[in-house]
């Protein structure tokens, strides 16, 4: 498959960006951070997303997905980033899609995947437990209890935790913090007795939860995949995720230089457009320069996500670290080359440096990701 | 004893005996710092007590004439009053950009009368000062100013639009730089006038920032009234009282370098956040981006003593403030970034008392305005080939 | 079976009978790369042999036409033979500027009788051109060189000095810009000319490089002859032909993309080199440099590749090559850099065998010509903010 | 003390510049390489120094110098790094006649201290046993033997090892390599039995030695401190050596920038002066402030070496840490304005970068010291 998109991705993101710029634009993110929308999200237009098939490209057709694969997952999320547009995407049709679809043949995959296609359901990944990103740091602890298990600890930065219908859960039964392995992954729904979701209002006027978890109990259906075995299906997740965030960045990225671009050629000062200064220039075309780099690596990590999934790991990790520094350079020159104006909350661009950054961190950020490649490598 | 030792046990005695216990503290908020001007609220009879006191002697402004409201100190005794006010723990009675920024200009531009008239109540902090110099179409390039003033005789009839004005809707009067001179060369139409906000003709709009809530307004002249005795210096003749001015506050910015600059070692820091592991900090790649960053901070707080040193005994170059502007901001940015890579997902609660509200996320974003306010990065640079490299012009 | 399938049967045999078994392992040193011309001496009987039976069925220039000395190929079938050779791991059997630049423009701008003149020695190895294009106050400027050729009727006589000719000690003719209207715009007084080197008026100096000896030479014309009927093009329009040479070179720098740059991870080498404690790097914060430079190469890759996919397939934008050349260039650099940084002192043995005489440091300090030579990196990022970034000029 | 050069170091700066640029320019580097110089350094040049006092800067007036101290030493080293002048100024002048002072009172400093100062005796320190510096991983055995030790080993990268009348050299009589302690010094004469010394050219066009020690026997007189507690005398040679390097690879880099600025003010291309293009500019501006910084901590840890050099170790890692950095950077920005002609063994930009690039590695390079930084403060 070449490094290019085929028609119908062509086709598929003229209409993404038809509608999220008519639809969802970034004047929609403001509206629901003025409002303190209670979702956080538009529900109107993750229906219409739904509509459109965008919950189920990754969902197979016998439950009702479209079906498209990976690249065209990226299309979507690249378009998002550029309009900052809020949705359970990620979470929902990217990370729950591919972690239900792994897990498959049980009862989980039956009973949500046509919920996700049709854009009812929204599901969250509850993984992380302190301030960076490693899930072999996992610590929660999930005991046997009767036939089921009990669930006790806390999971920060749950995005979409407060509106999920269902978490995916990550918990010890096995080995300690540090270990890869011990993992198993649960489907645990809202109403659960013990569980306390708590919305916090984030930087980038999207929501992420803190979720705790008093003594929950969950039959053993609840487990996703096998015991102690959860990283198997979570990686798959987890690279699924990090993938559509890297798109996702490289759609921001490259939206906040285009403005910025733009604006250089608009501004006057000192009796001159500023984009004539050949200094902004250079710090222009480098910064295209590595807009290119990062958006090839990040299609690569698509392609590979649908060709060879599992030897994912490695460019998967490279594409999130790579799209992840360069976007926040993006996002800094843009704020630096807006100059005051662009220090205002009125301004859009600020919306971007904001998004970006929490973006970046989310799923391990470049150095995480930088790291874990060095000892993928043994050094 | 001599002169100044004798200065400096009546002070130190009048300090203890006059400055109220509540001021020796440290500042715990912002409305601990009294700004002064007739919106002022003092949070404190101890806060009232001690402006009184001080602008009584002439200590609010120490180094000016006596005849103006000031201290008439000679710059020996101020700096032992300001020695001894540390010593003590005492706050600043007065801040304020009447203080800092117009005084300097009335007392170098200004007429006797206007000395007279505008100076005293800078020092007893009875009026406030906005700056009114940046316009949407103005920044870096702010002799390009569009704001117009038209002779009327007696005085001039004002309209335009200023922003970045400190706290305009906190204070009465504004120092603006207007135009005067539509056909002139751009610098050579510019005048320096100072402007009533108590009237229906000026008003002020509060600007919210990436980082939320600032102290920034902007200012907006709808035939507004400026009296021609309040143009300080001559007609068209402005671009120098504010070259004047610029000049002034970049030496201040870069003199108190180390305000600008947090330096704190990020390493430590780091470690108590996330962790050391055999040894190690957590997160091995951040680590050295950590070690690098604090390098640098060393480097440049030696920079600044060096600099300080150097201006002390009179050699070294001049446009020194560009280098410290130019790398402090830069700095503080590439820190901000790095506190944020250390506290990870935990700083983006943006509302959350957790985080106080989003306090190192908002630092952050307001670190991102270093290289624009005050004189952008850029410029820096062009100054810095220019004046120091003599690189040359295009 | 196709057409195409049967002319790779057929290459195949016939390569698998004319290509002598030394030819087919992989080049060991200099001298096995045959570039041709009078002074060449070959290497192996097996060297020679290789050329004249390449040559013979015009394989050394497989898509130049027949009358002109090439194989009359299509594209399908030069891929097909290039294909083959590499399946046999033949070497080239003729490499030469000849090939790679002047016989491109000559296809393009020659006359037939020059074609029939100079192609055939071109394509046989016998002639071995050099390029002179740079001088020492024309290098990213190019069209303001300032060797002259003056008319003298049925000739020119050239006066003047070319830099950054490679290999011009061992060519026998010269393709060169010389400035024919002194008076003209500078552009437009450039004529592209072919010059005997082995004249008198002709002489070369080598160039010796920081990073040891080099290719490169310095070549003076001192009334030089050149004659008329060896113009290639029109008379002063010379700066059209080195245009279109300037970006068939920048095209095939960038679709050898991978040939300026050496992918292969530094991580892994520098845990050979340097060794590895507790499973990470010694030196953990040149491990943090490393792995960001192994990310930054592998997306450099994945832009080749990109790029590659989107020719193919007729979509994406022009001036790729200059993004590409650009990042390469500086992450050569970079990578050569963390190179001596894992190395260490040991690299610095400039002499020594142990160091195959300072391989490493001579390729570390070759490296910085990257971003000067085809363009400079400055020039590269001009060309992207003004061809796609369509940025305004000053 | 401020952060300014005295009268009296003035003084010295000047006559240091006037000097080399006279006598020891980089034309002398070149001819002493192209004349493949015995030496390697200029013994002319070397007995002017002396003369003129620099052989003693670090040395007390009760064995002949001028005692200086460190500032002096630095503008003297800065100076040479200007005229990439070859001297064994920092082996012997700073690193020898530092150790030897501190070890003092023995019979080593009356022996050696006074010919250093006269310019006669060379002595190099015999160190690093691998690529990369690292005091503590010293594996060179001292074993006792009879009344006094046996040395078994190698040492590299020995700065004027080739020409030195003795050698200082680091041994282990205690611990394991890794560890700080254990190590022990000794003075070890060039005729010793078994001291084998083979030169190398190096890149900078300067040399350095491999050293063997083939079963050298020495006499307990031999050992310069106190035996497993070489460390005390060695840190303070290493700060010494650290901060002159640091001043020699500020002058270096200062030089070439200024040597670079002149070009960019001269050479023309597209009918301008290219010191004209503004992204040139703001490279030089950005360099030149990188610069100050890497001066004015240099001239920090040369001060405090003066003034409380128990306490020095951290400022003087950070300087050579930075200052490295910076020179780097230069000597890169030089090569690459100064286009192909910088590429030229015949212009003299390219033997600055030769030479930043060989004394940003001595005595550990940026990353050593940054490591080490981080190491002292526990993280």
């Amino acid at each position: 498959m070449p490094l290019v998109l085929n028609e119908e991705q062509e086709m598929l993101r003229d209409m993404a960006r038809g509608y999220l710029t008519d639809k969802a634009p970034v004047t929609q993110l403001r509206k629901l951070r003025d409002t303190e929308d209670e979702s956080g999200f538009s529900r109107d237009a993750w229906r219409d997303m739904a509509e459109m098939g965008w919950t189920g490209v990754l969902v197979g057709e016998d439950h009702g997905g479209v079906d498209m694969g990976f690249m065209a997952m990226g299309v979507i999320a690249e378009e998002m980033g550029r309009t900052l547009t809020a949705s359970p995407f990620v979470s929902t049709a990217v990370m729950a899609a591919t972690a239900l679809r792994q897990a498959g043949g049980g009862a989980h995959d039956a009973r949500w995947l046509p919920s996700i296609v049709a854009g009812e359901a929204v599901i969250a990944l509850a993984l992380d437990e302190g301030r960076k990103h490693d899930p072999a740091k996992t610590a929660m602890k999930a005991e046997r209890h009767g036939n089921g298990f009990k669930l006790d600890g806390a999971k920060t930065f749950v995005a979409d935790g407060h509106v999920a219908d269902a978490m995916i859960v990550a918990a010890r039964t096995a080995g300690a913090p540090g270990e890869e392995q011990g993992l198993t992954l649960f489907m645990v729904e809202k109403d659960a007795a013990g569980l306390k979701t708590e919305r916090t209002m984030m930087v980038d006027s999207r929501n992420a939860a803190h979720v705790a978890f008093d003594g929950v109990e969950v039959t053993a259906d609840a487990v996703l995949g096998e015991v102690d075995n959860g990283a198997v299906i979570l990686d798959r997740a987890l690279n699924a995720g990090r993938a559509a965030l890297a798109a996702e960045l490289s759609g921001s990225a490259q939206e906040s230089f285009e403005r910025t671009v733009d604006y250089l050629k608009e501004r006057k000062q000192f009796g001159q457009v500023i984009g004539t200064f050949q200094a902004l220039q250079h710090r222009c075309a480098h910064l295209f320069t590595e807009l290119e780099l990062a958006r090839s690596i990040m299609m690569k990590a698509l392609q590979t996500l649908d060709e060879a999934p599992e030897h994912a790991g490695h460019i998967v990790a490279a594409a999130k670290a790579k799209v992840s520094q360069v976007a926040r350079l993006s996002a800094n020159e843009a704020v630096q080359l807006h100059g005051g104006i662009g220090m205002t909350d009125e301004h859009e661009i600020g919306f971007f440096m904001k998004r970006i950054r929490v973006a970046s961190e989310m799923l391990g950020d470049a150095n995480y990701h930088a790291d874990r490649l060095a000892k993928m490598q043994q050094y | 004893m001599s002169d100044l030792e004798t200065f400096r046990a009546e002070t130190r005695a009048w300090l203890e005996e006059n400055c109220p216990p509540e001021i020796r503290k440290p500042v715990e908020s912002e409305k601990d710092i009294c700004w002064g001007g007739k919106q002022w609220t003092f949070v404190s009879e101890a806060q009232k007590t001690w402006l009184e006191r001080m602008a009584a002697r002439g200590w609010t402004v120490p180094s000016w004439p006596k005849e103006y409201g000031g201290g008439g100190l000679s710059k020996e005794e101020a700096k032992i009053l300001k020695e001894e006010m540390r010593e003590l723990g005492a706050r600043s009675p007065l801040d304020s950009f009447g203080i800092w920024m117009l005084g300097p200009a009335l007392l170098k531009y200004g007429s006797h009368e206007q000395k007279l008239k505008f100076l005293p109540p800078i020092a007893r902090g009875e009026i406030r000062w906005a700056q009114g110099y940046s316009e949407p179409n103005a920044g870096s390039d702010l002799a390009s100013l569009a704001t117009k003033a038209v002779d009327q005789g007696d005085h001039f009839i004002v309209n335009g639009q200023k922003i970045w004005t400190s706290y305009a809707d906190e204070c009465d009067w504004i120092f603006a730089l207007v135009r005067t001179g539509p056909m002139e060369p751009k610098h050579d139409g510019i005048s320096f006038v100072l402007i009533d906000m108590e009237q229906p003709g000026v008003t002020t709009k509060p600007i919210k920032l990436i980082s939320g809530k600032s102290p920034f307004c902007e200012t907006f002249f709808d035939d507004a009234r400026a009296e021609k005795e309040n143009l300080v210096g001559e007609l068209n003749r402005g671009w120098d009282v504010a070259k004047y001015l610029l000049t002034h506050e970049r030496e201040m910015i870069a003199s108190g370098g180390s305000g600008l600059f947090d330096a704190r070692p990020l390493g430590q820091h780091a470690a108590q956040t996330m962790g050391v592991e055999d040894g190690m900090l957590v997160d091995p790649v951040l680590r050295a981006d950590l070690t690098r960053c604090d390098i640098d901070g060393l480097a440049f707080m030696c920079a600044i003593e060096r600099y300080k040193d150097e201006a002390k005994a009179g050699v070294g170059m001049g446009a020194k403030s560009s280098v410290l502007k130019y790398y402090g901001a830069e700095l503080n940015k590439r820190r901000l970034e790095l506190m944020m890579d250390i506290g990870g997902s935990e700083e983006f609660e943006w509302e959350s008392p957790a985080t106080n509200e989003g306090k190192i996320a908002r630092m952050w974003l307001r670190t991102k305005a270093n290289s624009i306010e005050g004189g952008t990065t850029e410029v820096q640079l062009n100054i810095v080939a220019k004046r120091i490299l003599e690189m040359p012009g295009a």
